[in-house]
């Protein structure tokens, strides 16, 4: 990852991690470097390959939802630089 | 200002009373309020914390809100939801429709209600006597906004 | 008492409080109010008159209420339904149902006022423009409360 | 009709007219002597041949609302002497 990078304004997206995920990832939040455009399920992918919790909490199988920039998404949905992407379990208000 | 989100309780009364103000082409006013249960799965319920996603949750509203009017003839739209601390019997969330006749209200008022508890980022933690834990999500709120479709 | 016929206004806040009160076991709180329309048929109406036939009134909607409780999972239902002179905007009928899930509760609060309209012995007579005259009953009321069958 | 008769209180029944039909019959509520047990049919199609707004108010075709007792009825629901036979308009309420 590019933390501080010079071109760290253009080439980063922002990752968002809510309520239980929060809990069982040990993180609310990270900068996340990004080559270019890419996909929600691109980044899932890619960080599940950082084993333990990650890999379980995020593996196919678990009920997840993304939003993209604050707009519920699939894992096509395509993630520019800048962008904000939240990782959250079903939701339960109402 | 269709939608909120607070800390504090709301008054369901007043709400309703200013959605219709002044608009004598109402004809049904069908208001839903969410209360905490003092049970869930079997389990007694102390307390229940409401996690929301600040800056998804005004816009997540708004969008279901603004479906509601596309699909539905009504008046008036009307949603708030509380975050933070809660006890059993405290109102979590509330909904007020106004419209010219009852079914296009009753309509979507359950629409918003559906679409709510499927797609605005809430999440409810419960303390229990046998610890806290994240109230997991209901498939029979996936198959009521399925039926939207 | 869960069905009351009165000319003065009701307080539905302090009905719904009344109703769900003590009971931590309700989850849903669905409020209908149906209220009096400026416009009918395209005329202007300056008052409403609601008539009723004593005696059967309460019956009637004790018939309908006890229907909702044995068809739906609700905990407690209530109906209160104006009679006299009313205008346009003031509040003529008030059925409040709380139950454990929203399900249920949205299906007997329209349940309960799809039987009213076709049930329970209250007539409106307008007084417009052009004259007095009685309400005609509407065929989307018969069709709503067929959809129950 | 046996109006007074010393058997009335046993061989009448009580028709009630409400909102429109009140007024159109002219008439909120009498006294009806019948012959033992009958239907709402029957006491219909006598009324019937009265004349006039009777015959026009409750004709076949007209929408019509019946109440035994204070039971909503059909032209097959019988009446007994001692009932109370209400027939009004679809009513408009709620």
């Amino acid at each position: 990852m590019m933390r501080g990078a010079p071109d760290s304004q253009v080439s980063v997206v922002r990752l968002v991690y809510l309520a239980r995920l929060r809990e069982a990832l040990g993180a609310s939040h990270e900068r996340y470097a990004v080559d270019g455009a890419t996909t929600v399920g691109a980044i899932r992918e890619t960080l599940r390959t950082r084993g333990g919790a990650w890999e379980s909490e995020l593996a196919p199988g678990r009920a997840l939802r993304v939003a993209v920039n604050h707009d519920l998404a699939t894992a096509d949905t395509p993630v520019a630089p800048g962008d904000e992407v939240a990782f959250f379990p079903p939701v339960t208000g109402g | 200002m269709s939608v909120r989100v607070q800390t504090g309780p709301f008054d369901a009364q007043a709400e309703a009373d200013a959605l219709r103000a002044g608009d004598l082409e109402v004809g049904a006013v069908v208001t839903f309020v969410g209360t905490v249960r003092d049970l869930n799965d079997g389990d007694a319920v102390a307390t229940l914390e409401l996690e929301h996603y600040p800056g998804m949750t005004e816009k997540a509203l708004t969008t279901i809100v603004d479906e509601a009017r596309a699909r539905f003839d009504v008046r008036g739209v009307r949603v708030i939801h509380r975050v933070g601390l809660l006890a059993p019997g405290d109102p979590i969330v509330l909904v007020v429709v106004t419209g010219r006749h009852r079914g296009d209200a009753f309509d979507a008022c359950r629409f918003v209600m559906d679409y709510l508890k499927t797609r605005a980022p809430f999440w409810k933690r419960e303390r229990t006597p046998e610890g806290e834990r994240w109230v997991e999500a209901r498939a029979a709120d996936d198959e009521a906004a399925e039926r939207w479709r």
